[in-house]
């Protein structure tokens, strides 16, 4: 379903082989390779150690590296949060994970004040090495507190870097630049995929954080989306183009830094643009594409930057709302259509 | 506890957590069919503290839970065909189908929204209890949660503030021994989640958390002091969830089997059955009753699962306030 | 300096006398009537009560209200935010005070995950009556845990009303609507406008939610904007206007809901759009207006929407940057010129 | 507390309380001559616990500290010069003129970014004690706050996992009776906030902390404690601000003159100087080394101020990690 173009591999590739896994066990293989290559690599989080966490993403991490490596932590995430703050000012990789993006909001001020800032405010005197691994989306029977999608959040905080994986290859490849990152990263996994297969060429397969991926080449009208929109956009290109509508689908991956000179090029050749996304529609990270895009290529724009997210509204429990709170594969087939008229 | 309560009161006890119980075992069969979506977060094995509790409350009292509430919910004594609607995302639903199983809520019987965060409740649970006072009422405010919610910093602000104030709230604590898959003691340095809530300067009890009258003299006690004005107390039942952490969770993983069977044989019905069954022509009466909530079940059932589903158009309703 | 406009007064203006008042005094009015004039209103607070609040909004209300109408609170910000969730679902209209925005960071789950989601996932069972009060905003010397403009994370959250006065008779006007709506508002003071004097006319003067007030007219451009920056861009238009460019400023006031219909019939009418506002620019609330307003008024448009905002880094200490860091005079005069360009 | 310590010893501690002292003294100079900018929260009346705890560190140990940490930060031997660069905003400041008065950094002394978000460097410590036993160092680490910031969730959650996990931290409270206006003691039920810490399973200490001595002493206990592997300890020091919560703050609407003045009495510079001065031709010796400090003091504001602005066009600077 899913044609994954990647431009770059800057590992060596010598021993590189590809294997078919899923998404979580792609995201269980770079934190153990990371695990093993770097000692200050530890991981933490609710339920991660023993149990291997809830959606199996840490499995067997703590019986091979050991409980001071991999970390089962009390419900306290503003304590471990702020705990790998402080560990990373000292020296240490945590690579922490917060069950549900949800959570975040109970500790957001160790990743919005705390990580994102005490680099900069200290000129620089110390670094901030964080991967905080969260997962978000909507999933049928999913209700308002266990569904969110906060990217737009974390994207507008200056510090924070912010990536968002669609397939098993970037989350094995994503992972391991974001663990290597310097830089706290907001890495925003999501519920839906866990379970998708892809290939995977292990190894020293990484992809550099700021580089979108073009999933799919077209002419016409170029889709900007990220994370479990990229099958969905896809679907309805592959759609569309029986009608003879070539559409360009961009799979963004970096959402801060967003990879800004790939979005430009290819909406100035196509001249038409939507974005889909999964976070709610009034300010969301489409806003923000909506913003630089109309600003940085006006004259090239034959009709608006158009934007698609979820409705304004908490999730609703019942599936009966599903259709009507996230973008489908219709509704994003009949917006692209719309643009073009 | 005082002497043992006389048996018609038991019976109605009982009867309320076989309520639950089944219940919770048909939610249990609906969601395996694939007739309720998402997750469910069963307390069968825990409903001598949700029915316990419950018991020593007014009507007019109010209920703060968790996503663990069904028993808390219908101890409260809501109607079962609302509360099946809501898990099955009916227009009929307690919450209309916007809020499903981690979110019963109910203000006609006092019951507050129950929470899925870990923590919030306790905070919402004190500016409940606030309102009483303001408005000169002498409702208390029942506030369950598990025993690793008191790792949860905002859990302790709570704490503080209903001890400060003086606030008519009791902190049911549902030590069910695990949170999610962790064991509750790995967590704290230490056996006593107790020590830290009585550092804020309010009682303390424990209690049994398998025997439901213990649960409701308990609370009873922390009841009466709350609408004295005599402030907050905390009980923490000690008690077991039979299943998993949720309905995709067997449970067995990371719990030993020998533990599970010592909480099992200490089942909260079978123990109040046993007890009652030395009463001359019990077990009958219990059966009848047992079958008279299996018919009410059957009928709440069915009635909502024939409810109609929301209007998809109704996605924006009850989001802000008319006008 | 500022040519307030008001189109609208909906109380009776029967006994309506204006006061010259400082924007601290006006919002001190405006509590101090509603505490009055309704029982179920209640202040909470870190030092509001006995010493009336670090910036003095709350000056003798509890010696003239009591302390259980005005009550002072530990450094509980979960705590007591979440007091007025549950005190709110039970008949009480709390306003809430959060010292600095940058503290709403150790308590956004009670304002993202209860009040403003608890009424909708109870199918409108609840209603959540509170105003969260804080104040943001960068001032010399103010560093980056004390000196962030969050308004675009709270326009994001479906459930929310965001409120950022500007005046004097703004902040009187806004605060009563805010107390009386049965919406969670989160009004945004700003720590640089406490002590700015202006008219206040007294009473039940009310500013509904979701009007903005056009403090200019003007013909060749539009400049959006709302709390501290709207003296200065006033006084860049005047600037502008000694050559001839008729800049039309827009204080937008209620930044959810959005006066959607005012700023569509000024752009329009211009042509031309700059958003000025404090917060950082990537992800601001600005990007939403651009993406807003290149929607919906595409073929008016004669240029990009020109967004300002913060630079993207947390605020540096050393006032040297202050001039770099936020939208001045100088800078929004260049950016309204340009865009007529 | 074990006997009175050397006079010599003593006299190094009663330095490094005087330098606090003036380098405060000189700030509220500064910034009522409108050259600092921004608030100042100063720890006048406080030094004896900043000076004392840190007496007690390895120079290799860390410090985590707030807002008011212009004593503990001067404590650890940072250069005064690069102090004042720094609340001037200057370019030679501790973080460039980036951080100011209240995140006066400087990780070549073990200095961790103080903050000024209330109870945030709770947590922040632990992470910095959990690296030092990854690492296999016997580092320390000191974390210092205030009474008020004991009602912040975090806090608690922080102190929970520094006592399950054992980590080499030293709690340290600054207990001076107020929360920026609010009294201590009206914001928690009882009068121990010490209790509260007791509960998480580690042992807690009193000192007078206007006895450098005795704040050193409890201090080093702890220390040896988390050195030895054992864990975290919390010491509470009481003490008082001299001044306001900040400099905008005369500090005297909400707090009685009497108290004011009894606390004043127990300033610890006097009662140092007062118990040294038995000592034959120490009052010269202390006025000796005031006036040398207060030399050294003099060249450092004068550099700090004659030190160059940063560039407005390097504001990027330090944001992210090269590359
Ligand atoms: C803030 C937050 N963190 C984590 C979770 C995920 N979570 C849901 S239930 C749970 C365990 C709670 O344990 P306990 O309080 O003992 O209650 P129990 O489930 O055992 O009844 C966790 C960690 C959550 N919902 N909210
Ligand atoms: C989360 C948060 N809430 C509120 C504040 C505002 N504030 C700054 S200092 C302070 C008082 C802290 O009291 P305490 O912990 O006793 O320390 P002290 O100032 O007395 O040294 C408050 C409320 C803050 N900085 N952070
Ligand atoms: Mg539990
Ligand atoms: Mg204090």
């Amino acid at each position: 379903m899913q044609q994954v173009r990647d431009k770059v591999d800057t590992g060596s590739s010598v021993a590189a082989a590809v294997h078919e896994m899923t998404y979580a066990q792609a995201l269980n293989r770079a934190l153990a390779e990371e695990l093993e290559r770097d000692p200050s690599v530890i991981v933490m989080g609710e339920d991660v150690g023993a149990y291997g966490g809830v959606f199996g993403v840490t499995r067997d991490l703590q019986a091979r590296f050991g409980p001071r490596r991999v970390l089962d932590t009390p419900i306290s995430e503003t304590g471990f949060l702020g705990c790998a703050v402080g560990a990373a000012m000292c020296g240490l990789r945590p690579v922490v994970e917060i069950m549900f993006v949800d959570f975040t909001l109970v500790c957001m001020d160790q990743i919005v004040n705390q990580a994102a800032k005490l680099p900069f405010l200290t000129g620089g005197q110390v670094r901030m090495p964080i991967v905080f691994r969260t997962q978000q989306g909507a999933r049928p029977g999913t209700a308002a507190q266990h569904s969110q999608c906060l990217e737009a959040l974390f994207a507008h905080v200056p510090g924070l870097r912010v990536l968002a994986p669609a397939t098993p290859a970037d989350a094995y490849g994503m992972l391991k630049a974001a663990i290597r990152s310097d830089d706290p990263v907001v890495y925003l996994e999501h519920k839906a995929l866990y379970a998708t297969v892809g290939p995977v060429r292990l190894s020293e397969y990484i992809v550099p954080i700021g580089m979108s991926n073009t999933v799919r080449s077209g002419s016409h009208v170029t889709a900007l989306t990220y994370s479990a929109m990229v099958p969905v956009v896809l679907s309805a290109a592959d759609a569309l183009a029986e009608d003879g509508i070539s559409v360009e689908v961009i799979d963004l991956r970096s959402l801060a830094p967003l990879d800004e000179a790939a979005v430009l090029e290819s909406v100035k050749r196509t001249g038409h643009v939507v974005v889909i996304h999964e976070g709610w529609r009034r300010g969301g990270y489409g806003a923000e594409l909506a913003g630089l895009i109309q600003e940085l290529a006006f004259d090239w724009l034959d009709a608006p930057v158009g934007r698609m997210g979820a409705r304004d509204v908490p999730k609703p429990f019942s599936p009966v709302f599903d259709s009507v709170y996230l973008p489908t594969k219709d509704s994003v087939i009949s917006a692209l259509r719309s643009t073009l008229c | 506890m005082t002497a043992t309560w006389p048996a018609d009161r038991l019976v109605g006890l009982y009867c309320q957590m076989y309520l639950v119980r089944r219940f919770e075992e048909r939610c249990l069969e609906l969601s395996r069919k694939g007739l309720i979506p998402g997750s469910i977060h069963l307390c069968i094995g825990q409903e001598a503290a949700a029915v316990g509790a419950a018991s020593a409350l007014r009507s007019d009292d109010l209920t703060v839970a968790t996503y663990r509430g069904h028993g808390h919910v219908l101890a409260r004594g809501i109607d079962p065909r609302a509360a099946f609607a809501e898990v099955l995302g009916r227009q009929t639903g307690l919450c209309k189908g916007r809020g499903g199983s981690m979110h019963l809520t109910d203000m006609s019987h006092g019951v507050l929204p129950p929470n899925s965060i870990v923590g919030a409740g306790l905070p919402i649970a004190t500016g409940a209890a606030l309102a009483q006072l303001h408005k000169g009422a002498d409702r208390v405010v029942l506030c369950s949660f598990g025993e690793g919610t008191l790792n949860q910093g905002g859990a302790h602000e709570a704490l503080n503030l209903a001890a400060i104030w003086s606030l008519p709230v009791i902190f049911l604590c549902e030590n069910n021994q695990y949170s999610e898959m962790t064991p509750a003691y790995q967590m704290i340095k230490g056996d006593s989640f107790a020590t830290r809530v009585a550092a804020y300067g309010m009682p303390t009890t424990k209690v049994d958390g398998m025997n439901v009258q213990a649960v409701a003299e308990a609370v009873a006690q922390a009841v009466t002091r709350a609408r004295n004005g005599e402030g907050p107390s905390y009980v923490e039942a000690d008690t077991y969830r039979f299943l998993g952490h949720y309905q995709g969770d067997p449970g067995t993983s990371y719990r030993p089997v020998d533990e599970i069977n010592y909480w099992r044989a200490r089942d909260p019905l079978l123990l109040l059955a046993a007890q009652l069954s030395a009463e001359a022509g019990m077990d009958m009466r219990l059966k009848a009753e047992e079958e008279s909530i299996e018919v009410a079940l059957d009928t709440a059932q069915q009635a909502a699962l024939d409810d109609p589903l929301p209007l998809r158009d109704d996605v924006w309703e009850g989001l802000y306030a008319a006008g």
